[in-house]
């Protein structure tokens, strides 16, 4: 449990530096370039927090988060663009819509586990696709709705920015919040074994069904916020299943059920694949290799750190601390530090690969 | 005069007075890789063509143009993501479209927010218009035109058509298609009695062509992508429903749609606000619609443009009306490049280009036919037309 | 002439969930027995439509002629990806492979856009198109008609679907395959190399896609993107169907193309939603299936 | 504390899967401070006629009754926090969780947590682990314990919930003689702690050192009630479920004492 | 027949066995013997190549087994039982006896074995066709029990095959090995209830906090007051 903590403060840490970095960056001046490659980054990072709330603490393997993103979205886009109202209080609609969804269809699809829930949510996701789709009168359908601008450009550029990072900062604050209270316990008892969780007095319907909206909360404010920013929204890219699939990657990069996960495995991710898309690696053009690429990456790290980043960082740091302490004193530098983590680390990556091999 | 500039090796001391950069977000991989490519395709013959006639006449200098391509992957979030990297990192000078109409929509928002004029040859949304940028240029006509042509060339050959069955992909391009051709339809006194939406990626379209042929339409129309138009035309055929007309929105101009169907392609109308067969006439480095097509042929290969695609034909005339713009304006400062573009009115290899208040071309569609003789002709309008139109489409087993 | 509508979609549905019988079988199977949710399946679907292709144009072989020699490359590359890769995350949570497969999908599907290059592919024989005419009324202008090619991967369907029946019901393999999917430990107490049936599983599976692919190719168009849909419909039918036997994935891919035909009558902007309601309606209410025999925990 | 009074009553309580009836017509009645001991062939409907008195399992028959409360088909939960506990035939640990916050959420949750904050449960897990005597395992994660350590887990997350009657199914299963005896010990303590007990155990040997009563199941039916020497010598539970040698060893040890 | 030399064992980087030696010979009856999780089936699990060992030797019927994989070994004749019953729940009874044999070839004889099974077991000729999952409990035990008999192996190893049983049931699963003792199979039985186990076996191990403490003839062991002490508490 102390070692726990320990580590927990080593990431607290860790994050409010990394945080104190993205609130000053703008100070040292970004590129619109760079505000839209960070904005997109920290609105995938919270539909990251969302699904780790439902699938990573609980355990509810959710592959339908899109119709929150979606709703979110067009929530946001039907109130300001049909009903003239201002953005921000869309946001705070956006994400009562999902979560009043999520609610909703939570109650019979949370009845399911494993496999059969994850169809059941894709399912849903793509059925509110095409009915949004199909509902012309209210949702303008397949063409979709066009928003207005916020300008001046800086000021579009700062204000969506810090907006992006507060809802990270909010996600994270709120897992954290929770995950210390019994309805955080009760997820982590349901993801062990939701029967056993019953019979210590746990109402797992009602605790599932506050994970999920609260999923679809942070989901759908996220999508309300790409709507703005993106000022055109249709149902086939607000409701495309590779949002999903990006904030789940997120997570399991990072690692599923921590805080610090969906952050650092968005950050990953969106780095990634925008450094595949953008640069010559060693000079070498990767033309239309980039996207094979990033498949290669990710089963790379699937098989190298199926635990996450976080993880593998965290074992290295703990590994290369105690092969530290048992050196003689006078061998004691950063660097010796450094290379017995860089020795641990290879060390935990091929561990990792042969971890869950047959 | 670009005529008179040798060919082949470029004037070099013109070459060095200065350089124009453009910026293309376009999709190289993904769903409209294809499309995509023509649209790459069409830029960089025009840009090597007017290179080697010296580049852009920009006030008293010569400049030669570069263009900056990104692969947006198909993908919308990434084509908005380049754009703005084009625009605020790569500083481009002006910035061409990508392909598609949802990407057009995100990269077009970036284009306006910076106040650089985009012109695009990939996106025929009229919501991309209507939302009152002042930026964003199209080089292809407007998505409820699309299909009004073919009804004319069906009225002008036999005005005892009375009926129109349409058969709509559910995204947004082919509902604008969709419902213009139905509300044409009807005010010709047509009676539409099938339309009905599919989904996007449809595998199995059996029972729209089983209640299709419960109707026993006149004509079908088809406003989708290529896929699907291959997919109803085999499945016309399988349940053997017979029209007097087939015409689609998009697939019968594009090779695929020959090479997969052979003969079943035969009679099949198509529209294509540009084609080879046109007969207009510009002073641009093409000048005739067959000389950019021929062109084409010989940069890319004979086999790989049978029949040159429109989207490489507008994406060139996108340049084109930058040249003229640019030229005009004597700079490229993008609020004087964009007040140019609004006056624009030109006659070239394209027909004539000119952009209504909203940005986008005003232009009449051609249609054309796929003849049993395995060529594509244009049948409509008469002026433009280099084939005969067949007309009624011979039934299946009469084939 | 209502008469005509109904018998035409029965025909519809019938031949629409042979095709859907073979693509969503190998699914089943190794969802069944691995317990992975295999994207990459459809991506296999795509490459054995683009082995038939391959062989029809430049071969002329005839497309069901080239049904086998999708089924047998195919059955070799799932082997080699089970063995090299999926093998590593074999003890893993479902998400990790889950998403393994994402990778491997999105490797294989951007590697056949650079060698197939996106353009629309088809396959037009001689008799593609002609149909056996069931019953005619020449005077309304209407008939029913059953397309021989369709008709032809109906019955291959149908046969593959009863011999990959057999194979995991009557052969010592299979009873292997079926152990080893129930508890691998246990099946290693057996005797059996789970790798190997593994690896066996998995291509058996990616045979069957190839089966499919070599079908589909004769019905519609395709490019390297196409296989994600079927992957889709896979999930969906072995749920309707039931997890865990053969006839239930034949069962799901009927009610499948049930809900698809009678939708795609009346309003088909909603087949899928449609499709999807009835899933999830089916998941609650029914989580075991039409068949309902999912394997006992 | 009122011995004698009724606590827990099923009447004619009903089990049925498909066409098997797992567990039919049961009329069983708990009194504070019994300590009932559930026997029975294997497959005989013990494990299920405990998920249908705690609503693991919906109810298909009868009615239960908790301290004059009728629970019918109540959710496991609310069972739960009336103050029914049970353990898991086969454990059920929370895996991701260490042994203390494992029981920790049983205080919680179970019927005094609604006035427990999240601290307070702590420690009183900690209580309840030093009781069950598992309080140096206590930072260990739940996955790396034996058979033998899950079972007391078990039954430390039912008593973290401080339950009134309490269900045991099979934790003694696996434990060898001498610790089968020092579970008996706890089994007895845990009795004089107020809390109402039915066990289900094949081990006779605990049945009879701790049971004031035996109750036998046989196909989901009651075949024997009464007191452990005179259940474990009626010849139908000896032919049921004991076994011939098991009557000739008791006929040993008759003849020798 | 089994010769066990300075095995070190356990599961990723927590060693569980430490130093075993151990002999099982040809046709003899062993019992293994130990409180809870004091490794014992881990020790199972590493002779059937489940586990790799740490270190030390296995040789079984003159071969190497250290670090084959279990196909190999239960194929040379070594085959377990395993602990918690561990049945191909939807598969058949009958298949999953047969699935017992699966690494045999002797069709005829696996017939004939199947046979011999359901003698031992007559309830589960009733349950021939029904799936595993369905069982009892016992009927369960039993299966697994028939299971491994179904290989035929030279050595039979038996991981708590009482537990949880009724005593009825106990009985009869017993009385099926001392059967299939009959036929010259050598088993080592793994039991919790030191009674069972000493009563049936002809020599006893005890294995304690994953090392061997103590070995002897069954009888002697029964008859010792330490052990009577530790595990019967008597
Ligand atoms: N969820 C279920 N679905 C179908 N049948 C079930 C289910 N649970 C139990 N059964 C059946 O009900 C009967 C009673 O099972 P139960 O587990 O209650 O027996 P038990 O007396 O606890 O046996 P054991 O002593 O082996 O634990 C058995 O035949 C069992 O197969
Ligand atoms: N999969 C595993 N991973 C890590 N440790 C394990 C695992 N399985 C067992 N152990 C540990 O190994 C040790 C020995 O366990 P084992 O199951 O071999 O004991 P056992 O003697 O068979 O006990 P029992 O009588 O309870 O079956 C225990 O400390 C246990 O916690
Ligand atoms: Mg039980
Ligand atoms: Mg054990």
């Amino acid at each position: 449990m102390r070692e726990a903590l320990r580590q927990n403060r080593n990431v607290v840490i860790v994050g409010l530096i990394g945080l104190g970095i993205f609130a000053l960056l703008p100070l040292f001046g970004l590129s619109g370039f760079a505000y839209r490659t960070l904005t997109s980054m920290f609105l995938l990072i919270v539909t990251a927090q969302g699904w780790n709330l439902i699938g990573g603490y609980t355990g509810y393997a959710a592959f339908g988060n899109v119709a929150f993103f979606g709703l979110g979205a067009y929530a946001t886009g039907i109130l300001m663009y049909r009903h003239g109202w201002s953005f921000l209080p869309t946001i705070l609609v956006g994400g009562l819509v999902a979560a009043g969804y999520a609610a909703l269809i939570g109650l019979p699809v949370l009845r399911l586990r494993g496999h059969y829930f994850a169809i059941a949510t894709l399912g849903v996701a793509e059925a509110t696709r095409e009915i949004v789709a199909w509902w012309t009168p209210v949702t303008d359908g397949a063409a979709g709705i066009s928003l207005p601008f916020l300008k001046p450009i800086t000021l579009a550029q700062n204000f969506f920015y810090y907006l992006a990072l507060g809802m990270v900062i909010f996600g994270a604050f709120l897992t954290w919040f929770i995950i210390r209270r019994k309805l955080g316990y009760s997820w982590i008892a349901i993801r062990a074994d939701e029967d056993a969780a019953k019979m210590l007095g746990i109402n797992t319907t009602v605790s599932k069904v506050i994970a999920y909206a609260l999923t679809a909360f942070l989901v759908g404010i996220a999508g309300s916020v790409y709507a703005y920013y993106n000022s055109f929204i249709a149902p086939e890219e607000v409701f495309k299943i590779d949002r999903t699939l990006q904030a789940i990657l997120a997570v399991v990069l990072g690692g599923a059920g921590t805080i610090a996960g969906p952050i650092a495995g968005g950050v990953l991710f969106q780095l990634v694949s925008t450094f595949l898309i953008f640069s010559k690696p060693f000079g070498i053009d990767l033309g239309q290799f980039h996207v094979t690429i990033m498949g290669i990456f990710i089963v790379l790290v699937i098989i190298f750190t199926p635990r996450g980043v976080i993880d593998l960082v965290t074992r290295s740091a703990r590994e290369a601390r105690r092969v530290h302490a048992d050196q003689a004193g006078g061998r004691r530098s950063t660097w010796t530090f450094l290379k017995d983590g860089a020795r641990a680390t290879r060390l935990i990556l091929a561990q990792n690969r042969q971890q869950f091999k047959i | 005069q670009p005529a008179a500039a040798p060919s082949g090796n470029q004037p070099s001391g013109q070459a060095s007075d200065c350089k124009i950069t453009f910026g293309a977000a376009v999709s190289l991989t993904g769903k409209t890789a294809k499309e995509g490519g023509y649209v790459k395709d069409g830029y960089e013959l025009y840009k090597d063509e007017i290179n080697k006639a010296g580049g852009f006449k920009v006030g008293d200098k010569q400049c030669l143009i570069d263009i900056k391509y990104y692969d947006d992957a198909s993908d919308p979030d990434t084509s908005a993501q380049l754009t703005e990297k084009l625009v605020t990192e790569d500083k481009v000078d002006l910035l061409l479209g990508p392909y598609g109409t949802n990407p057009t929509f995100s990269a077009s928002a970036v284009a306006e927010k910076y106040e650089i004029p985009m012109i695009e040859g990939g996106g025929a949304g009229v919501k991309i218009f209507d939302r009152g940028y002042k930026y964003i240029f199209g080089t292809l006509p407007a998505a409820p035109f699309y299909l009004r042509s073919v009804i004319d060339a069906v009225l002008a050959k036999d005005s005892s058509v009375k009926t129109v069955a349409i058969l709509v992909e559910n995204d947004g391009f082919s509902q604008e298609v969709a419902t213009g051709a139905e509300e044409y339809a009807k005010e010709k006194g047509l009676e539409v009695v099938y339309k009905e939406q599919y989904p996007s990626n449809t595998q199995d379209v059996s029972s729209l062509i089983t209640a299709v042929k419960a109707k026993n339409p006149d004509m079908i129309l088809g406003a989708g992508h290529a896929a699907d138009a291959i997919l109803i035309m085999k499945g016309l055929k399988d349940q053997k429903v017979n029209a007097k007309a087939y015409a689609f929105s998009v697939g019968p101009t594009s090779p695929d749609f020959r090479k997969t169907l052979e003969k079943d392609a035969d009679f099949v109308l198509g529209i294509g606000p540009w084609t080879e067969a046109m007969k207009f006439q510009g002073t641009d480095v093409f000048g005739t619609p067959q000389k950019f097509a021929d062109m084409m042929r010989a940069k890319y290969g004979e086999e790989n443009y049978k029949t040159v695609p429109y989207q490489a034909a507008s994406a060139a005339a996108a340049l084109l009306a930058y040249q003229k713009a640019i030229e005009a304006a004597g700079s490229t400062d993008p609020k004087a490049v964009r007040e140019q573009l609004a006056q624009l009115d030109l006659q070239s290899f394209y027909g004539t280009i000119k952009f209504s208040p909203e940005g986008i071309i005003v232009k009449p569609m051609g249609v054309v036919q796929l003849n049993p003789d395995g060529k594509l002709y244009t049948v409509y309008p008469a002026d433009a037309a280099n084939g005969e139109f067949l007309y009624p489409a011979k039934a299946w087993d009469q084939r | 002439m209502s008469g005509i509508l109904i018998g035409q979609s029965a025909i519809n549905v019938l031949l629409l969930s042979g095709v859907l019988t073979i693509a969503a079988l190998g699914f089943s199977i190794v969802w069944g027995v691995m317990n992975i949710i295999n994207l990459v399946h459809g991506a296999a679907i795509m490459l054995g439509a683009y082995v038939t292709f391959i062989a029809f144009t430049f071969a002329g072989i005839d497309p069901f002629l080239t049904i086998p020699i999708s089924m047998v490359l195919l059955f070799g590359l799932g082997y080699l990806i089970q063995r090299n890769i999926i093998n590593y995350v074999m003890r893993a949570p479902m998400l990790t492979t889950f998403l393994l497969t994402f990778g491997l999908e999105i490797i294989i599907i951007n590697l056949a856009q650079f060698f197939f290059k996106s353009d629309l592919r088809a396959i037009t024989t001689g008799y593609s198109g002609s149909s056996l005419t069931l019953y005619a009324d020449p005077a309304a202008n209407s008939s029913i008609e059953v397309p021989y090619i369709k008709l032809g991967a109906l019955i291959v369907a149908l046969l593959l679907t009863l011999l990959t029946h057999l194979l995991m019901s009557r052969t010592r393999l299979g009873r292997a395959i079926r152990s080893t999917g129930m508890d691998k430990d246990a099946a290693q107490l057996t005797g059996a190399r789970i790798s190997t049936i593994y690896a066996l599983t998995f291509a058996i599976s990616a045979g069957l896609a190839g089966a499919a692919g070599s079908l589909i190719a004769m019905t519609q168009s395709f490019q390297p993107g196409f296989g994600g849909t079927y992957t889709l419909y896979a999930f969906v039918i072995v749920v309707l169907g039931g997890l865990g036997s053969v006839p239930a994935v034949f069962l799901g891919a009927l009610a499948f193309s049930l809900i698809t035909v009678l939708t795609g009558l009346w309003q088909p902007g909603l087949t899928q939603a449609a499709a999807f309601a009835l899933l999830v309606i089916m998941l609650v209410v029914r989580p075991s299936g039409i068949a309902g025999k999912a394997f006992y925990q | 504390m009122s011995h004698n009074e009724i606590i827990l009553t099923t009447e004619r309580a009903g089990k049925t899967f498909g066409g098997l009836a797992a567990v039919s017509k049961v009329d069983l009645t708990l009194r504070r401070g019994d300590v009932i001991g559930l026997i029975g062939p294997n497959g005989a409907g013990k494990t299920t006629f405990v998920n249908i008195i705690t609503g693991m399992l919906p109810i298909s028959a009868g009615k239960v009754t908790y301290r004059g409360q009728d629970i019918t088909g109540w959710p496991a939960y609310r069972v739960a926090r009336l103050g029914i506990a049970r353990t898991f035939q086969v454990v059920k640990p929370f895996r991701n969780m260490t042994v203390r916050e494992n029981v920790a959420v049983g205080a919680m949750y179970g019927a005094g947590g609604a006035r427990r904050s999240t601290r307070e449960a702590l420690r009183r897990a900690d209580e309840v682990l030093e009781f069950v005597g598992l309080l140096d395992q206590r930072e260990r994660h739940a996955e790396q314990l034996t058979l033998a350590w899950l079972k007391r887990l078990e039954l430390a997350k039912a008593l973290a919930m401080e339950p009134e009657v309490l269900f045991l199914d099979e934790v003694m299963a696996g434990l060898n003689p001498k610790e089968i005896e020092a579970a008996m010990d706890l089994v007895r303590q845990i009795n004089q702690r107020g809390i109402t007990l039915l066990i289900i155990e094949h081990v006779m040997k605990a049945i009879i050192g701790v049971c004031q009563n035996v109750f036998v199941l046989h196909y989901g039916q009651k075949l024997a009630e009464g007191r452990p020497e005179e259940v474990l010598r009626d010849p139908k539970v000896i032919e049921a479920y004991l076994g011939k040698k098991y009557a000739e060893q008791l006929e040993a040890r008759d003849a020798e004492n | 027949m089994l010769k066990i030399e300075h095995l070190n064992a356990g599961y990723g980087d927590l060693q569980v066995l430490w130093d075993i030696n151990l002999e099982i010979r040809s046709g003899e009856v062993v019992a293994l013997i130990g409180s809870n999780g004091a490794g014992k089936s881990t020790l199972l699990w590493t002779l059937s190549g489940l586990l790799k060992p740490m270190s030390g030797s296995i040789i079984f019927a003159g071969q190497s087994i250290g670090g084959v994989s279990p196909d190999r070994i239960v194929s040379l004749g070594l085959t377990q039982v395993p602990q918690g019953r561990r049945l191909f729940a939807g598969l058949t009874v009958k298949e999953n006896l047969l699935q017992g044999a699966y690494s045999r070839s002797d069709k005829a004889d696996v017939a004939q074995d199947l046979d011999f099974v359901l003698e031992l077991f007559p309830r589960l000729r009733e349950r021939l066709n029904q799936p595993a999952g369905s069982l009892s409990g016992g009927e369960q035990q039993m299966c697994a029990v028939g299971r491994g008999f179904m290989a035929r192996p030279k050595l039979l190893m038996l991981d708590e095959v009482s537990l949880g049983l009724a005593p009825i049931v106990v009985d009869a699963i017993y009385e099926a090995i001392g059967k299939v003792r009959a036929r010259g199979m050598t088993v080592l039985i793994v039991e919790q209830d030191v009674q069972i186990a000493l009563e049936q076996a002809d020599r006893g191990y005890v294995l304690d906090v994953g090392s061997l403490i103590m070995s002897g003839a069954a009888t002697d062991m029964l008859a010792n007051p330490k052990i009577r002490a530790a595990y019967l508490g008597i």
